[in-house]
């Protein structure tokens, strides 16, 4: 009865069509998880799965409100980038609604059950499962059209159920599971793997590099309990942006913050909010664990769009609503600390032109959008906006964990982020500040694809050259701890 | 105790009387009823003229019995006997149950069908009016005086009068002197009067005296039931306690 | 559970026709939706939804007397629905006589204003009493699943036996005080119902009725449910109810012959009629198939006997209370369908909330369990149709709704705008008949009236366009206004003018100098003449006048109508007797030539037009 | 036809307005229910008032939207729908049936006003077919009965139109009345039952979004049982990383 997905299958099942005035588009080489399931009985499968959601959560009143509003005007064309790019009717955000919305209709409500008595209508297909499953995880979930929709419909929350009731029947990004399976039953807890010896000793060089450049001090603490934050960057900080932690523990330095890092459980990613709720809140909990057992007061979360967006719209749905700890990102902090006189930058390191680009999970919310701004106006004399921007930004291509699926690294550096590349290139800017880990690789890739002559950095990286260390009024404890080191450099 | 007697001989069916009880009472308009086409009294004519054959008219109108059962039957004491006599009517305690409407032996209450806040409503002998010594609108204005107001007992002594002085002209009887108890407003006339209580002989008996015995009962009733049940229960529960003899397990509320 | 659920969704949409009619009946009054009149104020509402609603909730009191009083434990299993039913059985008796009530929110002013006379006062208690005795009663039912109620729980337990004596009590008395009601009426019930011993007919046939009632409650829900249905109880109800019938079948015989009334039941009135079904269906019939020991142990044949004694006595209420009263005069009374509307709905909303304890509390030994609400089963989506609508709480607010408003829709298209106002009223006999042969005028509508040759009066002014010489106009915007509509009563003038209306912005939008000249004192007398600007209202060939904002009363108008051109006529036909009273008013309509009315008075009667039946002496 | 004219405009008219009335009330009501259901459900009670509220004015008043994308579409679409609120609402002919069924009306907006908007809605509506037919995205996305209503909706104004001015109808007077009733009567009655809902529903979509984001704990785990996966990981027991405290905590908290 079960069958794996053979190779030879995906080939000729996942298809796209394709449009002669639209960019040329491959297939999407998409390897999609296959466990052992039973890939005979889809769309069953699919609806059971669909009406095993909609029994336990909330979705159901959302979706009934949708079918019933939902007027097809087609204003979201406009605002999907992605669209734009491909002109492919599938990626119309209200279209790849109606995927999802059409089943629902036809299984779940009245008059589906009138269509189905009356029209004899068969209902779903396997074909019907096929589009959904294409068309789903093409999107980045950039959640643009919402502002666009006039009846206020959220295609990033139907495109979010849609991806968890495939990942419910096996249909999900072979890429994005692999890690999460990596980060909660995998040895290294978190996502790329990384044993926590590795961890510490680069963190200890990273420390060193800090005293050679910088001449001062900078620790990282580790597993220090009743500290105030409890930092909880993307894992692929300690691995690839060494600058931006640099930064991170260069702003904590100056400001004298309480901080640290836990060994148990320290990777902000969280690849459930891309395709299931269900490893969403396991991940969560996992913050709350280790919050809990370091005894921390607030969590701290790294340079990362969904990682912040993660922690700090399902902390307290996932871990005890008012009684939970609160979220907040480390630029929300560097900019309180600037704004207080506590940090203090050096205007004249960074002269080139800085650009930033808005995370589409922490700026759509309008959650932060113009701390980083006053941060980078601070110490950046020639800092450009990139049109549009803030809330009404444009994604970079590789939201909704489309990024770390290297296979389709063409298809995101020539159609999802195409019109993000001609952005950046307006702009002229040396600099793009993207201070998210997925944007940060996203827009690398983009601009090396599209010979864009810019740097993508994190915001802390920019902060970690510009910082200006307050040497007299240092905290005791560190001087004493490292005294040694600092009469050296004096 | 005031009365009113009224002539049907003398009537000449002018409606005067009906236009001035209207006027005195600012009673508006209605919509002619179908119902209302039998005798013309609606909650907005209070005293109407019933034309019989040959040229008759018969003016009706609350009777105000000496014992009213409407009086009786009202749950919350909105119809009131008041001290000339008059029956009359307190609409703010009114819970509009029209048991007074149904236990009117002439039918002559009325009821507000049509409106949001309904009232019962029948003609009330202008209490307010003689209280103060002044006659009823229809009394007063009546041309040829086929209906006059004064003290019962002198207008039953004019009818009777009037009976013996025209020997043959009347009908020997003054409607309204025992039926049911006898009431304030008096008939004499050369026709049959019983088409006013739809064809039906009333008897002299009060009409309340009928469920006084019932209600008087009401509470024997109730002691007598309870104590009987009471004691059953006792009964028969010590039986059964003594048949079960040694088991002593408690009944009734482990079963609940 | 599937049919529970359809039985769920059809009461609902009783009670949605329900709220449509109920809308109605207190936005337009209690004549817009019953058929009762000043002949016969009460009704359906009365006599089934308070008087039987009252009897059908005796399986309350006749339960826990068996059960408490005389220990039959056996039964216990039945008296907690027994007890519910006659609960929701006497809420519904309140929630349906807010509806007949006319001024319902009075109802309270029994408790603080006392007349000991009245049967119904004594009524009213009992039954505010007893309610309280059921609920108390009742409380531990659903207080079981509660714990922080366990205490007064307990305390309720234990004072058990007095209340179920009070309760027995109470029941008594008012159960016989519905018969007390109708002793104040003697001329008005027929007699072959009116009988001094109403109140103990009345008590006894209670007592039968809540045996027959538990029996078909417990039967028709056990069917509903699926559930095993306790027949071999019933069969020991009926089988005491068997001698209950037979009882009253006897007093009401008895009392027949003792009144010396027996010569009634020789007559050929429907009254009769309606008698001899009463007792053949309250009693012969159950009594006969009680005492048929098959009968007493089928499902069905207990059915059977529940159903017909249940009808007859509710019947039997439905006839005191107000069928077989002999004072109604020509006024024949038929409910509405607006009135068993509302009843039905009552007795939907009765069943639901039953249904729903019985779902929620442990009313039955066994509570019925929902399968399909397991919150860890796998969705099953339906054969047919392929499609799962949720759980099943969703699923009923679901469907509940949509039967509910499609039905209160119906309910509103049904009830009908013009004559919520006007039901009872006749259209005007002189409009009716316009065009016709000969009118009969008559315009306060108490049948006495004018013979008009209108076809001669036609032909005589000129046929032709003379139809505006005696017809005016209409209202504004009005098509078929009945005479009545300003000339409004027989005798007093009438507004003609609808001032708000010329003045308010959907109407005429008339500022006030438009009419009213400036600097002269607003008053009709300065105020323009209608015709000023309706001058097209009255053709120019009209002989009348439109001058006054007060119609003239119906009578005067018809009068000048008439007068007028009977004077001016007078002379050239050298007639002097045309403008006479007695020219027209020849008498009675008893004294007009019933030939030539004839044929005219049958095609008017057969239009609804009531006309009175000649009288004679 | 009279009769029909009749018929529509009354118990037929009745009954589809009743219906659009109790069948907005309805879903609007479940909505609601929805949303409390679901409110209740969640840990997390924090709403962001402000923030929705904003959403929600700022569409319902779109002025600031109309410039930003689509500017031609926005403002055909606004003025749509400006025309199809007021004309039925606050025409006076209208409010003159209102006055007749149910004894009061509003006011009413000037006839010339009327006349004007309801141009507005002919044109607009065309317009926006038109768009719908010819805009490639637009076309992708829609279904038959997006094609069918911004039509259906023009008809009640077309012969609304063509009843008042006469001259420029092309049938009698009374066949116009005829479709422009029972054309309005049909879009009433189906405005609960389709998209046309969003008239009412609009305003909480940014509420059942806001509510929707948030989550119930522990809803993944009680699918993965209902689904009956036996091989699927439920991500429960999770081995630890091996540092003392982390396996301490875990202890603590299995033991509570």
């Amino acid at each position: 009865m079960k069958q794996l997905i053979t190779e030879e299958e995906r080939k000729t099942a996942f298809k796209f069509p394709k449009k002669e005035d639209a960019i040329e588009r491959q297939r999407l080489p998409v390897r999609y998880h296959v466990e052992d399931f039973d890939v005979e009985n889809r769309p069953r499968r699919f609806l059971e799965a669909f009406a095993a959601i909609l029994k336990h959560t909330n979705y159901r009143f959302v979706l009934d409100h949708y079918v019933k509003v939902s007027a097809k005007c087609s204003r979201c064309a406009v605002a999907c980038q992605v669209y734009q790019a491909t002109g492919d009717n599938e990626d119309i955000p209200c279209y790849r609604s109606e995927l999802l919305l059409s089943v629902y209709r036809r299984h779940f409500t009245m008059s589906g059950m009138l269509r189905g008595r009356i029209f004899g209508d068969p209902g779903l297909t396997d074909q019907h499962v096929q589009e959904m499953a294409d068309s789903l995880w093409n999107c980045t979930a950039c959640r643009r059209c919402y502002f666009e929709c006039p009846v206020g419909i959220d295609h990033g929350m139907i495109t979010h159920l849609g991806r968890y009731i495939l990942s419910e029947i096996g249909i999900a990004p072979r890429a994005l599971v692999v890690s999460t399976r990596e980060q909660l039953i995998g040895k290294t807890q978190n996502t790329s793997a990384i044993p926590v010896p590795a961890l510490l000793d680069s963190l200890e060089f990273l420390s060193e590099e800090m005293e050679e450049e910088k001449g001062i001090n900078i620790p990282f603490p580790i597993d220090q309990e009743g500290a105030e934050y409890l930092f909880i960057p993307a894992v692929s900080d300690f691995l690839m942006e060494a600058d931006t932690l640099m930064g991170n523990a260069a702003v904590f330095k100056a400001t004298g913050g309480s901080w640290t890092i836990g060994t148990g459980y320290f990777d902000g990613i969280n690849y459930g909010l891309f395709y299931s709720d269900h490893v969403l809140e396991k991940v969560v909990q996992k913050i709350e664990a280790e919050a809990k057992r370091l005894n921390a007061k607030k969590i701290l979360i790294g340079e990362c769009g969904h990682a912040s967006r993660s922690a700090y719209f399902f902390y307290p749905t996932f871990c005890g609503g008012k009684n939970a700890l609160p979220v907040i990102n480390c630029m929300e902090y560097a900019f309180q600390a600037l704004k207080e006189g506590r940090l203090k930058l050096n205007p004249d390191i960074v002269t080139e032109r800085v650009t930033y680009h808005d995370p589409c999970n922490i700026s759509r919310p309008g959650w932060i959008v113009e701390q980083p701004r006053e941060i980078l106006k601070a110490f950046c004399k020639n800092f450009v906006e990139m049109t549009p921007n803030r809330r009404d930004n444009i994604c970079c291509g590789g939201g909704g964990g489309t990024v770390s699926i290297d296979e389709i690294r063409p298809y995101r550096t020539t159609v999802g982020g195409r019109a993000k590349a001609e952005q950046i290139r307006a702009t002229g800017a040396k600099y793009c500040v993207a201070p998210c880990a997925n944007c940060k690789k996203q827009l690398r890739e983009l601009v090396e694809d599209n010979d864009i002559d810019c740097e993508i950095v994190g915001l802390h990286d920019l902060l970690y050259k510009a910082i200006i260390f307050d040497k007299e009024k240092e905290p005791g404890v560190t001087k004493q701890d490292n005294s040694s080191n600092n009469e050296e450099e004096i | 105790m005031k009365a009113i007697l009224t002539d049907t001989t003398k009537c000449i069916g002018c409606r005067e009387c009906v236009i001035a009880c209207k006027t005195r009472y600012k009673l508006d308009n209605s919509i002619p009823r179908r119902w209302s086409a039998e005798d013309g009294l609606t909650a907005r004519n209070w005293t109407s003229i019933i034309e019989r054959p040959d040229s008759k008219y018969v003016r009706k109108q609350c009777r105000h019995c000496i014992e009213p059962a409407c009086v009786s039957a009202c749950p919350v004491n909105a119809l009131q006997k008041n001290k000339d006599g008059a029956v009359v009517y307190d609409s703010s305690k009114c819970m509009g149950c029209r048991y007074c409407m149904m236990a009117c032996p002439y039918g002559i209450p009325r009821y507000d069908w049509d409106r949001q806040v309904p009232y019962v409503r029948k003609c009330i002998l202008c209490a307010e009016y003689i209280s103060d010594g002044k006659q009823p609108a229809c009394t007063e204005v009546c041309p040829t005086e086929a209906t006059i107001f004064g003290e019962r007992d002198e207008l039953i002594a004019e009818a009777h009068r009037r009976i013996k002085a025209n020997p043959g002209k009347y009908i020997n009887r003054v409607w309204g002197e025992h039926e049911v108890g006898g009431s304030q407003v008096l008939y004499i006339s050369d026709i049959d009067l019983s088409f006013l209580t739809y064809g039906q002989p009333l008897g002299d008996k009060p009409l309340p005296d009928r469920t006084a015995s019932a209600m008087h009962a009401v509470p024997y009733a109730f002691v007598g039931m309870g104590s009987l049940m009471a004691g059953i229960g006792w009964v028969i529960g010590r039986r059964m306690k003594n048949e079960e003899g040694g088991k002593d397990k408690p009944e009734g509320e482990e079963n609940e | 559970m599937n049919r529970v659920r359809n039985f769920k969704l059809i009461l609902w949409m009783i009670i949605g026709l329900g709220a449509a009619v109920a809308t109605a009946r207190f936005m337009f009054g209690l004549g817009a939706v019953t058929n009762l009149s000043d002949r016969v104020p009460w009704g359906l509402w009365i006599g089934f939804d308070v008087m039987s609603g009252v009897a059908l909730a005796s399986g309350g009191f006749v339960l826990t007397a068996t059960v408490y009083i005389f220990k039959l434990d056996r039964f216990h299993s039945i008296v907690r629905p027994a007890i519910l039913t006659a609960l929701l059985g006497y809420i519904a008796v309140a929630v349906g006589l807010l509806f007949d009530l006319g001024l319902p929110w009075n109802i309270w002013h029994m408790m603080i204003y006392w007349n000991l006379h009245s049967p119904l006062f004594e009524v009213g208690w009992c039954v505010m009493l007893y309610l309280t005795v059921l609920l108390l009663e009742f409380f531990p039912v659903p207080a079981e699943k509660y714990g922080f109620l366990s205490k007064i729980r307990g305390f309720l337990t234990k004072l058990r036996l007095p209340l179920v004596i009070a309760g027995i009590a109470l029941s008594t008395l008012h159960q016989s005080s519905l018969g007390s009601l109708f002793l104040i009426m003697p001329y008005n019930v027929h007699p072959l119902w009116y009988s001094p011993i109403m109140p103990v007919t009345f008590f006894i046939s209670a007592i039968g009725l809540g045996l027959m009632m538990v029996t078909f409650e417990s039967l028709f829900t056990g069917w509903l449910y699926r559930r095993e249905q306790e027949v071999d109880l019933l069969e020991r109800l009926g089988a005491a109810a068997r001698w209950v019938f037979l009882l009253y079948l006897a007093i009401r015989l008895g009392d027949l012959a003792v009144r010396d009334q027996l010569g009634h039941l020789s007559g050929g009135e429907w009254q009769v009629k309606m008698f001899w079904f009463e007792l053949v269906i309250v009693a012969i019939i159950p009594t006969v198939l009680l005492f048929i020991r098959a009968v007493r142990r089928s499902a069905a044949g207990l059915m059977t006997v529940a159903i017909t004694g249940v009808t007859g006595i509710v019947l039997n209420r439905i006839n005191v209370g107000g069928l077989v009263h002999i004072n109604r005069g020509e006024t024949l009374y038929l409910p509405a369908w607006t009135e068993i509307v509302i009843t039905l709905a009552v007795i939907a909303g009765a069943a639901l909330v039953f249904l729903f304890m019985a779902e929620r509390f442990k009313v039955w030994e066994i509570q019925p369990v929902d399968p399909d609400a397991d919150p860890i089963k796998m969705p099953e989506f339906h054969p047919v149709d392929s499609s799962w609508l949720g759980k099943p709480e969703i699923v009923a607010r679901t469907k509940y709704s949509l039967g509910f408003i499609i039905a209160a829709a119906v309910g509103f298209a049904l009830l009908s705008g013009e004559p919520l106002e006007s039901r009872g009223v006749d259209p005007v006999p002189a409009q009716q008949a316009r065009g016709g042969d000969t009118l009969w005028i008559d315009g306060n509508l108490d049948g006495y009236g004018v013979e008009f040759l209108h076809v001669r009066h036609w032909y005589r002014s000129g046929s032709g366009e003379s139809c505006v010489e005696c017809h005016h106009m209409n209202l504004p915007l009005d098509r078929n206004s009945g005479c009545y509509h300003c000339h409004s009563d027989m005798y007093l003038p009438a507004d003609a003018f609808r001032h708000d209306w010329h003045s308010s912005p959907t109407g005429g939008k008339l500022a006030c100098h438009e009419c009213h000249q400036k600097g002269v004192v607003r008053a009709v007398e300065s105020a323009k003449k209608c015709d000023e600007c309706h001058n097209d209202l009255i053709p120019s060939e009209a002989s009348i006048e439109v001058e006054q904002y007060m119609a003239v009363s119906y009578a005067d108008a018809m009068h000048h109508l008439c007068i007028d051109c009977h004077t001016k006529e007078a002379v050239p036909r050298e007639n002097p007797d045309l403008p006479r009273c007695t020219t027209c008013h020849k008498g009675q309509r008893d004294i007009i030539d019933a030939t030539v009315l004839d044929s005219d008075r049958r095609n008017l009667t057969g239009k609804r037009t009531l006309l009175p039946p000649i009288h004679q002496e | 036809m009279h009769a029909w004219i009749e018929f529509g405009s009354g118990p037929l008219f009745r009954l589809c307005f009743a219906l659009m009335l109790l069948g907005l009330a309805r879903i609007v009501v479940l909505t609601i229910i929805g949303m409390v259901e679901a409110y209740l459900r969640n840990d997390d009670k924090i709403i962001n008032w402000r923030e929705l509220i904003g959403k929600t004015v700022s569409w319902l008043f779109p002025i600031a939207k109309l410039l930003k994308k689509r500017p031609v579409y926005s403002l055909v679409s606004f003025l749509f729908h400006i025309g199809l609120i007021l004309t039925p609402l606050f025409l006076a002919a209208h409010l003159l049936l209102w006055e007749k069924s149910i004894g009061f009306a509003w006011f009413a907006i000037p006839q010339s006003l009327a006349d004007y908007l309801t141009l507005i809605v002919i044109v607009c509506g065309l317009t926006l077919f038109l768009m719908r037919a010819l805009y490639g995205p637009a076309r992708a996305i829609s279904r038959k009965q997006d094609y069918i209503w911004p039509l259906l909706l023009v008809i009640p104004f077309l012969t609304g139109y063509m009843c008042v001015n006469g001259r420029i109808s092309p049938a009698t007077y009374q066949w116009m009345m005829l479709i422009h009733i029972f054309s309005g009567n049909l879009i009433t009655v189906m405005i609960p039952f389709t998209k046309i809902a969003h008239c009412v529903l609009t305003p909480l979509s940014q509420l059942v979004t806001g509510i929707g984001w948030k989550f119930p704990r522990g809803a993944g785990d009680k699918v993965i049982e209902t689904l009956g996966y036996k091989d699927r990981p439920t991500w429960v027991e999770q081995p630890r990383l091996g540092l003392e405290k982390v396996t301490t905590v875990e202890k603590e908290a299995a033991e509570k």
